[in-house]
């Protein structure tokens, strides 16, 4: 049990209610956990709150059982074995060049010299990034400022991989890219967890799921089993992921392909987007 | 008559000058003594003059950052964003485009030593990444834009800060610290070429007159744009 | 500009020389460029030109735009150079100094052969020192300037504030064009009132966005276990080279044996 | 046709090839238009061309028949009739609150007081913003800011209505209130034009649909077809909309649900993320 969360709420200074509130929570060793919820339901805060950037106001945080007491000797071994990949690159990226930036954690642990040559290379290598090496951050495309923000965190060879919303601002390729790297993390027996919005990708990717509303955890499991709670995900406003959906249409119509097509069409154009939660209560009705 | 053409020889040249000052040459850089323009001397002077404040400012902020190690990221941003300031072009009332300097706002703020050093390090990104000012000039640009400015902008804030009227404290010090790093400008100018006749005093008067005509509009749009950020600042 | 003169420096292709190199070479100019006889100083700035077009393949046309940057400054100050005034009385007394006069009511204007020659000196050595300046600014990246500041042992505040001061200031720089842009694009710019105000609210609002990106690089600096100091660590990949060091030592040999008779004269 | 693209070619100062390449286009009037590539092909460059931000370097855009002369008057008139909505709203919102905001458009025209106060007011109504009139802009959560984002630009009636990533950084429940603002504003007459990586939200939406890559068009006609031409699409690393893509399972294995489940989880795994050339090059085989 890498990461436990006991009865933790935490509230934004200046905030009128608390951002995550009397969330318990235990992260499954090896496993790939997706966290999905609608934006402002407290996700980045529970990511900031493993990391220990932020100190609850209630509640305890275990790491490998301890409870974490936030000295400074506590939070770096902490830091060390957690590693955060941000939302926005921008605001992890301080070196001036790509490989000035993925030596600043190696840095910061003190480790000589030749193992921080050592690792930087072999992490570039990992990350298809050597011919960047010498790049200044400012002049990398965003898709870019996003693979060298994993680099960062990598290097470290942490054992919780945290990632806030990884797939925004990726097109397609780009996504399929960060696909394999997470499949090759997860295969050096990384424990991920990845708060996004993208059903589509955690459907793909996640084997464990969390599901977050109004800063607590409402839905936990098996991906499979949480995903097949339909009424209770549109319920929560987040929908279903695409294939989920389509599935059921298959199910309900056990038709011809053109049948099914103009049946997705409408799903998508009403069902998926439009008036879901107008089709909702009316199921419920 | 026989006057007639030097006259016109006379106009056409005034007219030039004229053409050249407010059309040719971008009163950004009016500020800034271009690499080369000081003889060799006065070069180092200033280097010279520049380099005890720029040390102690240093000094200073090295304790402050050693307390508070985080607030070197401030630091950073907030000469990231005077230099992006700088860089901005702001409409003046004489048709021609320059650039808030943000010294005065930031003297406010953080005080003129620290102000010294950040002002001091923004000249060293102009010239790097805009080719603006020089290395060789980097001391006396340093001395009039880091030095003076911050300070006189600072002092007049302090002096009419009690008087209840912040916003014309704000205005007078951001106004009066880019005239002032102007007039050093004409005097550095003029230290290093004085005239033939009338020495020092005529060269002063030439330089201050031909810059007049783009600074003056300039430090008051400064000091009305500082006053905008100053109260949306103050409520935010 | 800014976005020019740093794209195009990591293009260039003396890149691969080691920044030591390129700096000491150009300090070496500086000097020369100082002291020398203006003809030296004509050939310095040529045969910098040479390196820059010729060998660092920076476009012809960008360095020809940079050069007028000096030209400009110098232009303005020529009419103050140049100008002389003096009572019209005492015309006579400034006689020597006069090249063409003439009389408006009581004073007395005039061109000026010492602000000639003044004007002439300062064109020659700014134009050769601004040319060693870009020859920094255009070969020698700013993240390698910062290496060797480092190796001089500058105050490491001086050098950790520069470089996040470089990576903020394009950071800055892009929110500043979007902000600007979506301006642009409403009609903000098109006539000067909208436009002094437009350019308020841009101010204002990089105000707040600095203030925000204060609070998300420390808690990214936080997660990354911040120490207190900003060290990385980096690969040197410069290769030494004979040709341009050979080029270099003798070319700067002669320059400073042309200054040294120049000045046995 | 609102806007006309003729061989049009521009390169951003300093960089080395164009970012936009002889580039010919029409856009159909009142059509939903949809602008799909991969990052850096030049979609946002066409938009920023197409609202007069850009200047071509050769080639000449008409705005209505007649050639854009990018003099002040025309500019003020080009701007007046065509809205572009920004990638990030974070980068579009310029004043203190969100009344202001949106009359700020309007202000820069010099209308009189009176009219401003009737079209914002009207504004605040349709995007359902009245609560939300004085509120600072930046207590705003990133979905609100979108909605102000958009509701700025149409306070101005364009006739055309560009859009950059529309759906990035929303969530589901957002998505879809995008989705049916969107189809208010094409029933009120508004052409449009989005630009995005978001093939599924492309696909229930767009009736038109232009492909980019490398600063050109290379694939036009509308949405259905174009979403035919599989192999082009994934040739350009841009893959399919999932639903175009269950299509393609459901005509190959005429199956049970089942299979096809676990078809589409492959699909989405391996094929749809992981190593979709490679699959495609089987199949040329």
């Amino acid at each position: 049990m890498p990461i436990e969360f006991d009865r933790v709420t935490y509230t934004y200074p200046c905030a009128q209610k608390p951002a995550v509130q009397e969330l318990s929570l235990r992260i499954p060793p090896g496993r790939r956990c997706g966290l999905i919820g609608r934006n402002g339901c407290g996700k980045s805060t529970l990511l900031r709150l493993a990391d220990g950037l932020f100190r609850p106001d209630r509640g305890k945080l275990y790491w490998q059982g301890k409870p974490l007491d936030y000295s400074r000797k506590s939070l770096r071994t902490l830091r060390q074995q957690v590693g955060l990949v941000f939302q926005d690159p921008e605001h992890q990226l301080v070196a001036t060049t790509v490989e000035e930036d993925i030596s600043y954690g190696l840095c910061n642990l003190g480790l000589p010299e030749s193992e921080i040559a050592d690792r930087v290379q072999r992490t570039l290598e990992d990350f298809d990034l050597l011919e960047l090496a010498n790049t200044p951050i400012n002049h990398l495309s965003l898709g870019q400022k996003k693979r060298v923000a994993i680099a960062d965190v990598m290097v470290l060879q942490p054992q919780l991989l945290l990632m806030d919303e990884p797939t925004a601002y990726l097109d397609p390729a780009q996504t399929r890219t960060l696909f394999s790297q997470l499949e090759r993390i997860h295969a050096a027996g990384t424990t991920a967890l990845i708060a996004t919005h993208d059903l589509d990708f955690i459907y793909a990717w996640a084997d464990w799921l969390m599901v977050m509303d109004c800063g607590r955890i409402v839905l936990e499991g098996p991906a499979e089993q949480v995903f097949d709670r339909h009424e209770e995900l549109s319920a929560l406003g987040l929908g279903l992921p695409l294939a989920v959906d389509l599935l059921i249409i298959l199910e309900d119509n056990n038709v011809s392909v053109k049948t099914v097509r103009s049946q997705i069409l409408k799903r998508l154009r009403c069902g998926g987007y439009r008036s879901f939660n107008e089709e909702n209560s009316l199921r419920s009705v | 008559m026989k006057l007639n053409p030097r006259i016109l020889q006379l106009v056409a040249m005034a007219a030039l000058s004229l053409y050249l000052v407010v059309g040719v040459a971008p009163p950004a850089q009016a500020m800034h003594i271009m690499e080369g323009f000081l003889p060799v001397g006065w070069a180092v002077f200033w280097w010279i003059v520049s380099l005890p404040f720029f040390i102690l400012g240093l000094r200073s902020l090295a304790r402050i950052a050693r307390e508070n190690p985080e607030l070197k990221l401030l630091l950073a941003l907030a000469g990231a964003f005077s230099f992006v300031l700088s860089a901005l072009k702001i409409p003046s009332v004489t048709g021609s485009c320059s650039h808030p300097t943000g010294t005065g706002l930031g003297a406010v703020l953080f005080g003129p030593s620290v102000m010294t050093v950040l002002g001091s390090l923004v000249l060293i990104f102009q010239a790097v990444l805009l080719a603006h000012g020089g290395l060789t000039t980097l001391g006396a640009n340093v001395f009039s834009m880091a030095i003076v400015g911050p300070w006189v902008a600072y002092g007049v804030y302090r002096l009419f800060a009690n008087s209840d009227k912040q916003k014309l404290a704000v205005f007078l010090a951001a106004a009066l610290g880019g005239l002032v790093t102007y007039i050093v400008t004409s005097i550095q100018l003029a230290l290093a070429f004085p005239a033939a006749s009338g020495g020092f005093v005529a060269a002063f008067v030439k330089f201050a007159g031909i810059f007049a005509l783009t600074q003056i509009p300039l430090a008051i749009s400064e000091g009305l744009l500082t006053v905008l950020v100053w109260n949306w600042l103050q409520s935010y | 500009m800014h976005h020019q003169i740093d794209s195009l420096v990591y293009t260039n292709r003396l890149r691969h020389l080691p920044p030591e190199h390129k700096l000491s070479f150009a300090a070496v100019l500086f000097i020369l460029g100082y002291g020398s006889a203006p003809w030296v100083q004509g050939a310095i700035a040529l045969w910098l030109a040479v390196w820059i077009v010729g060998y660092a393949k920076i476009p012809a046309k960008i360095y020809a735009r940079l050069l007028l940057l000096p030209l400009s400054f110098w232009l303005t100050s020529v009419p103050a150079l140049l100008l002389g005034v003096t009572a019209a009385s005492r015309w006579s007394a400034v006689q020597p100094d006069v090249m063409q006069g003439v009389v408006i009511g009581p004073v007395y204007l005039y061109l000026s052969v010492q602000g000639w020659q003044q004007a002439s000196e300062v064109f020659a050595r700014a134009l050769t020192l601004t040319s060693c300046l870009y020859f920094i600014l255009l070969t020698v990246p700013f993240v390698e300037i910062l290496w060797v500041l480092r190796q001089l042992r500058c105050p490491s505040l001086m050098v950790e504030l520069l470089a996040l001061m470089y990576r903020f200031i394009f950071m800055l720089a892009e929110t500043a064009t979007d902000l600007v842009t979506a301006q642009r694009s409403r009609g903000g710019y098109l006539s000067w009132r909208v436009r002094l105000r437009s350019l308020g609210l841009v101010v204002s609002q990089l105000v707040v966005r600095t203030l925000d990106s204060y609070r998300q690089i420390s808690l990214g600096l936080q997660s990354r276990n911040f120490t207190g100091e900003l060290q990385v660590w980096h690969a040197r990949r410069h290769k030494p080279s004979w040709r341009y060091s050979t080029e270099a030592v003798v070319g700067c040999l002669l320059l400073a044996i042309a200054t040294g008779i120049y000045y046995a004269d």
